[in-house]
């Protein structure tokens, strides 16, 4: 299983998914039409690393997280 | 080093306690950056999310680049509340030279205005309304889209 | 507004002291530059002359600077002997905005080099050395040659 | 009378002259061996003011001061 977090003001519960890359999950969340904004502006990470491409394969127990637009300071 | 707090932070504790961290380390240049929150646009105050996995590792990028130049830096920020004219963001770097000192804080500052996970948001009439207009996109986002 | 002290300046106290003056005048950024003695070349310290009727001038062009980009400026310097590890200036920059801020700074002390009229000699034996290969000749210099 | 002082490194006295421009300024420094390194690099000002040109006339009372290389910080 694959855990999915949505950080700072992305309002969704954290995901339990069995997904084997990036793609599968892009593919579950948009279907959920409240996160449309957020995949187009959020970045994601894989155990805490920023990923550059969906190309990425995920194994049992990874943590994926979005992050939305930052403003530090 | 990195330090977070809740609720605004003591500036001046904060400044003295960094000066006298380094003061025998033989820096020439020490150059804080302080952040507080402006009284516009009819806000009650600024309240913050930090993601601290992430911005430790940022953060420890940061002070490796530093220490290649001979630098350090220290960086201190809060989390929740800030009201008007309090602070809630200090960097500062510590430089034998004071041209690295003033191209390093630039650097770092709009780094992290654009990379640091932390997110703002207004506060008015007591709740929390995300800063989407004035917040930046990291670099790579949107790749799930 | 410029500060000028008989021997090293008490940074921490200073710091406060311009933090609190401008803490209800809603600028959004503070960014002091320290300058402190290093311990380089066996020097026991520095020593400053200042001929204060030109840098009072100098100083006032900069605050009209300042204003008209909306910021304010704060200068403190030593006279006489600054030992190791002491510091012996600080400048200061208060805006609204982080970008001018950064900019101010940069551009103020790099001028406060080139044109203050602040002479700097080495300690040594007890004895003032001027410091000649570290000097900037004003702009202008050699009229009378 | 036009009161010329040496600020900062220069081990001169101040002087009292009588000279209606800075280039007659020029001349009497020039005659001294120890100022010739000063007068290539120090500034002049005239009552407190830069002056950039040795085509400058002076008047009674003036005080003209010369500014070596500045080192603050």
């Amino acid at each position: 299983m694959v855990r999915v977090e949505f950080l700072g003001p992305i309002q969704k519960a954290p995901l339990e998914l069995d997904i084997t890359n990036l793609s599968e999950l892009a593919e579950i969340l948009q279907e959920d039409k409240e996160m449309h904004q957020w995949l187009e502006n959020s970045a994601v990470a894989v155990n805490d690393v920023l990923v550059g491409s969906r190309d990425f394969t995920l194994k049992d127990g990874d943590r994926v997280a979005l992050l939305p637009p930052v403003c530090g300071g | 080093m990195l330090y977070l707090y809740d609720g605004a932070l003591d500036v001046p504790k904060i400044l003295k306690e960094w000066y006298e961290q380094e003061s025998g380390s033989n820096y020439g240049a020490y150059i804080p950056f302080v952040g507080t929150v402006r009284d516009e646009d009819g806000i009650e105050g600024l309240s913050f999310d930090i993601y601290e996995p992430i911005l430790n590792s940022w953060f420890g990028a940061w002070q490796e680049r530093a220490k290649e130049r001979g630098a350090v830096i220290k960086m201190a920020h809060s989390r929740g509340d800030v009201l008007l004219h309090e602070s809630s963001y200090i960097a500062a770097v510590f430089s034998p030279k004071r041209r690295v000192a003033l191209e390093f804080i630039e650097e770092f500052v709009e780094d992290f205005k654009a990379s640091a996970p932390i997110w703002k948001y207004d506060l008015r009439g007591g709740k929390r309304i995300y800063a989407l207009e004035r917040s930046t996109a990291i670099k790579g986002s949107g790749i799930l889209q």
